[in-house]
């Protein structure tokens, strides 16, 4: 729906820069179409014409809390309660350090990047014009919400897109090689991506479909955390000798504040309290019910029970996937994505440990990066009207969008993998990347926090 | 003095309990262990993979008695213990040599 | 106060479907008491002359967030700390499950029999015309809000309702009798209840007032507990040698969560951002105060120690009561409802457990059937203006208003149970309802779900 | 920026007052320097020109719940993380009463002692006119919200703050002198002390800056914590023989969890919709990451591990010492307040403990109160337009500003201190405040509730 | 070479440690225990319903002396675990046959 | 018989069961415990205090074997758990009177 065909050349500013005064989707549309208007403002406050909605910033004021929810402590219970209890707090600050590291980061220079004027490279980088909020203040707006509330809204996705990595690197990892990882790889990875697509960048102007961040946030952690898991190798005794979650009543803890938070995530994406976000909202909550049956069936025929650490890693496989595409599908295809993804991020998690033996311990790729894939290939299709789905831009056939949206994914995936190989090298060789075996053993939360999960007594 | 160690299922505990009780032995010690045997742990699965999990839960019970009761005690044990299942468990008797009762200062028989 | 008088014959759609656009409680009255057309729209996008408001639409929104919240993980982690640690697990996987599993039934019917056109039959059940939100778009209006948004408000009263029947089966139950009997329970108890009250039902045009769900959720529920923990026998020991609760302090952490939750479950029954829901959130927020100290303190004079868990059943008990009186009680009636449910519902659930000997284990009756009741009696009286509450409809006498009330109440009831009754037996006979001795000693997250709930070394 | 200068005499309703309907902030400090209008409708409904705005109240209620969020469960598993595993369930007991004897006291005159019409005694504290919120109806309005969300944003504001002081006497504490004390020194501190700055009291008329609560919150509780830590005498074994905190994950759960509620605490109180929420909410954010990181990294230096209680503590300090300026400074200033909050509250709560020994448990001076107070101080100077700050009220030097600053935290802190003394002193007497010696052994889950905190097997 | 094993209140155990130290015995294992026994466990409440807890809670503590220091350690042991109330726990000792210290391969009264 | 307890560190586990496979030995019973010894407990460090962890965490194993098998089974834990580092641990033989496998009610050496 959002999108302009690919040789057309219609400037699109990315589904989170639409305008969303309207209600109906009719027009919504149509002031998409008209994309130079709508790209227009992206650059800011120049856009005099535009009003603030109370209600629409009341939701994105929501959505903001809602999306920093589910990466504290939504993510970080989720992964914590998968680890041994010996690392349970290695992994609860690795959530809460990389957030204030990028918080910084994203005021001191990345949310410009992402979002600012780039100038000539526009289509490749936005510039450092707005680098520490330069210009923006409490009464700029950014379409009808005050651009400080979408500066804030946007930096609770970058914190959690290098959170996600952190489930592929547990249990062994060293502190310092987390923190400066996460803050280049926002600089390199995160917001020239997020640029192309959301930004007004190249795929952008290609029509790209990715409403809530498939290809910006899950294609990008996942592949990179496939790369992370390789350079670092994996833990003691892997496959066959690890240690089982220590804590699932934990995971499914974290994982139901996920579910709650991702209602701001996708919802909120709509940029205001309309229609649109209802209906993201809706596909979003379906989709990941699909999926958490799905994967808990197959689990139940093929073990004979179903668990409660599977079903919850269905439901944000589901959450993943119909991330891309809640703007544009329609309740079946929310069914579509949710069964193919609780049974496709399923058989990929088997694949990866037991056929490529990567330690992408926590199954970032499996459940993230291959359901945010996926949701980004199949939204192309699924949009289609005769699935219930919004349809897609005047004059653009399936065909094209799937092309599109294939080019945008295997760009982002060998941008990220590349990125993501050079940080690690350049770290391996300084302040180096994996702890030593007997501080492995230990266990993270003693040797490099000093401190232990858990004095019952 | 005896020492009596038991390990077992720990869904027995209760029952054993009872069974001590009407052998007449009132005091007992007993502690969470896990146990190696023929029994082996089980496989647990997360996302399909799977966890070897070497121990099994039991609980140990430690009870110090007059030798005349050790043998009763034994049985009584064993005859609560018992569901004719693999990983039943074990008894072993140690002697014991001296025996206090902290609050009293009480010895030997007196003291359990 | 939203109630049409018994034989007036003023068709009344239940509070949820109220417009909210007004501010002031006077003329809200008013347009309701002008039933048809408030009527009118309950049918969908037909009514053309709404509109869309966007503080409306960002408060349900949230509110939405807030009631899935409650379930997942509020009431998860409420009911799994009551139980051994031996089957946390389990109870976390029912809470998970049956949100699936009702998400997808209630998209794919349930919403429609409830809130859909039952042309003929339009007293007793709604028609299938809505299945699979067959005509419902981003664009349509429900009231002031986008129906998507109404859809998954709605759907969050429909998840919590069979999820709270958890309560009553955990530590002895079967999982598959749990997911099937949870979906059939949707259609045959759940959504025409809903139909009834909130839908333009018999119940509606009588005049019955349920702001939030007294009857519609928790008195389905409690008196299916009931009917549930019958059918399904005891567990070992009950009631003189069970464990106590493993963790008093996740059973608080959800209960907070609840209490947090439910404003947006009373609040957001307003269907706006505007005073009356401002008002249910003050009520709301008393009686749960109110009836937690009451709690507390009647322990403290029979026991001599208040408990935590004491206090937060108070607490859950005070928000169930004042539920369905929510948008007509004021802030005296509110503490009223509040004494009454924290002292009333501790001495029902010992009554229940050494009287009457049923095994509802967690007290779903006592605690949310039994206040639930409670308040949809109550507010027959205390909606009067003598204290502080809203009033009655023009022309209903507080003793017509109470038998109203007490029918609605009598007839669910008998229906849940009838109904319950009739699923459990028809799941007795075939998947059967209990599992086998030994995996009751052994718990049921390993046996069920092969998981342990807590590996701390 | 709100402020009339001290000599001005221009009236001032405190920034929770504010009108905020209009999105600039031009617009806005204009309409606060025309104080008396501004002041005129802080008595209430008798304003019959504002109208209700959707968007702010959508925003307000949503506030509310985040704020009731913060303290329960969030500071509640905050500080039962810290303590020992046999008092976890008594800190999470303080939580749950203290906000329920709270809530009831608000109600009953508390709201109406610090925002009712104090008549001939208005500079120094409100009448109990509403008291149980006589005259106070659905239709009433605040401002451009109903005043019962009015009265509910500020009840949540009015739970933390004696719940902060929990912190400081847990582990030892009569749960009866928990209960009394909180309840008076609502009435002694909290209400008369919100009086003066928000309810148009004489600190109001001075233009004291507090945007949501640095002196009214954070310095009343912190000075508090200090006497009653004082009076109970520290923990046996204080300061060198005590017990690590039993669940670092749990203090990590509940700080994320203040995280989130902070931005309806700061960002509400804005009391709109509106760029100065979205202002308030980015510094506020900030701040926190600022002071999590100066905090852990400090712990780095000095320990050679960063800990997860640091960091997370860090994190508490930033977000305290911000609030009082949230509504004045930019991000440098943020940034600013960050970094001095981090190292300053680090340097504090070792000071507090080893050097005046005073076991304030929990660090509720170190940490809120230090960063309060520092925030109130600072805020004087860094709303200055060269840092990004929002500047002043017209003729008002900073010089100026620091000397109302440092009057409002002086006398405020004196005022605590006294009374929190004479309450103490009196409860001492009477129903005393300490538990025997043994019973501190045994633990006061046990003892004082009956519960243990966890039974795992 | 004796194994002196101790059961008592978990609060003693401070004291208890320091006793022994004050005794010259440095090296001991500790773990946790449920008693049963004279004392009897307490009474629950939750929701009105009693809950019966067999056991107390106990610590047990394990050190193995020279024969010489044995009587010392136990008059030690029961002097600072003493609270005269019921519950209070006993003391065990048995005969050991053989002692290693790990490290060192050290043997008997040396390893200790 | 003889009762053989050992008490080592627990990232050793793993390689002593594995020992004591290759002596023969299936069966012995875990349980986590505290030490107290020459190796002192840590220092931990929160918010700037130093708070002083007196035990360390060990684990006991016990197993009791047929006399024959005792020495073997010694020498196969010490050079399993060794780790030449303070705080290996320590292992320590006792005299079993009496064995019995409960599921079965063999005796002695049967039992085991
Ligand atoms: N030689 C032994 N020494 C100490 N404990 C033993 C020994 N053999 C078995 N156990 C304990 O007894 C438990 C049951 O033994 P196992 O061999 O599994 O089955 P069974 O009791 O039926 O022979 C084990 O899990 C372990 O705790
Ligand atoms: N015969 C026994 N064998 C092993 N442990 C015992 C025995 N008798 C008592 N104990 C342990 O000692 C504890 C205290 O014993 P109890 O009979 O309650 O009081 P007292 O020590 O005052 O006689 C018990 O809880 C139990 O752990
Ligand atoms: N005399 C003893 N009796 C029982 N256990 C002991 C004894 N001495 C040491 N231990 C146990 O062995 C562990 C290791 O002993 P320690 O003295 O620290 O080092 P090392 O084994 O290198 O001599 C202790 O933590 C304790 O659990």
């Amino acid at each position: 729906m959002p999108a302009g065909g690919p040789g057309g050349g219609t400037p699109n500013d990315g589904n989170r820069g639409q305008p969303t005064t309207m209600t109906t989707i009719g027009v919504r549309t149509g002031a998409l179409l008209a994309g130079v208007a709508a790209y227009g403002w992206a650059m800011g406050p120049a856009a005099a014409a535009d009003e603030l909605s109370g209600g629409d910033t009341a939701w994105i004021l929501t959505s903001t809390a809602l999306v920093l929810f589910m990466t504290l402590p939504g993510l970080a219970l989720f992964y914590a309660g998968l680890v041994r209890a010996r690392n349970v707090l290695s992994v609860i600050m690795h959530c809460v350090a990389v957030a204030c590291v990028v918080s910084l980061a994203w005021l001191a220079g990345a949310y410009s990047l992402a979002f600012g004027d780039g100038g000539a490279s526009q289509a490749w980088i936005g510039g450092l014009g707005k680098a520490m909020l330069a210009g923006v203040g409490a009464d700029s707006l950014w379409g009808t919400i005050p651009e400080p509330v979408f500066f804030m809204f946007q930096m609770t996705f970058a914190i959690i897109t290098p959170a996600l990595i952190i489930g592929a690197y547990p249990e062994r990892v060293r502190f310092a090689a987390v923190l400066l990882f996460s803050l280049v790889w926002l600089a390199v990875v995160y917001a020239p991506v997020c640029h192309w697509i959301w930004g007004g960048g190249w795929l952008a102007e290609m029509g790209t479909i990715d409403f809530a961040g498939g290809i910006v946030v899950h294609t990008t952690a996942g592949v990179s955390s496939i790369v992370f898991a390789l350079m670092l190798g994996p833990r003691r005794g892997f496959p066959s000798e690890l240690r089982p979650p220590h804590n699932p009543g934990m995971v499914a803890t974290g994982a139901c504040m996920l579910w709650v938070g991702w209602f701001g995530f996708n919802a909120g994406s709509a940029l205001g309290a309309n229609g649109s976000a209802g209906m993201a909202m809706l596909v979003t909550h379906i989709s990941a019910s699909t999926a958490a049956l799905v994967w808990a069936g197959i689990e139940w025929l093929r073990y004979g029970r179903p668990s409660l650490v599977g079903i919850v890693t269905g439901l944000v496989a589901g959450l993943a996937s119909i991330t891309p595409a809640a703007g544009s599908v329609g309740p079946v295809g929310a069914v579509i994505i949710g069964v193919i993804a609780g049974s496709f991020c399923q058989w990929l998690s088997g694949f990866m440990k037991f056929r490529l033996r990567v330690d992408d311990s926590l199954d970032v790729f499996a459940v993230h990066g291959g359901g945010g894939i996926l949701g980004s290939i199949l939204v192309g299709a699924l949009a289609v009207p005769a699935l219930g789905g919004l349809g897609l831009a005047d004059g653009v056939s399936i065909a094209d969008q799937l092309g599109v949206q294939a080019l945008a994914v295997g760009v982002t995936a060998v941008w990220s993998a590349a990125a993501s190989w050079a940080i690690l090298a350049v770290l391996r060789a300084t302040v180096g990347l994996r702890v030593s075996e007997e501080t492995e053993i230990e266990g993270l939360d003693i040797t490099a926090h000093g401190e232990r999960g858990y004095e019952l007594t | 003095m005896k020492l009596i160690k038991a390990i077992f299922k720990p869904h027995r505990l209760d029952a054993v309990r009872e069974a001590m009780g009407e052998v007449g032995i009132q005091g007992m010690t007993v502690s969470e262990v896990k146990g190696f045997g023929r029994q082996k742990g089980q496989t647990e699965i997360y996302r399909g993979a799977e966890y070897q999990v070497y121990f099994v839960p039991k609980v140990q019970l430690e009870t110090v008695v007059p030798d005349e009761l050790a043998d009763r005690a034994v049985e009584a044990i064993a005859a609560a213990a018992r569901t004719d299942r693999i990983g039943d468990g074990k008894i072993f008797v140690l002697d014991v040599d001296r025996a206090v009762r902290i609050r009293t200062g009480e010895e030997g028989d007196e003291a359990l």
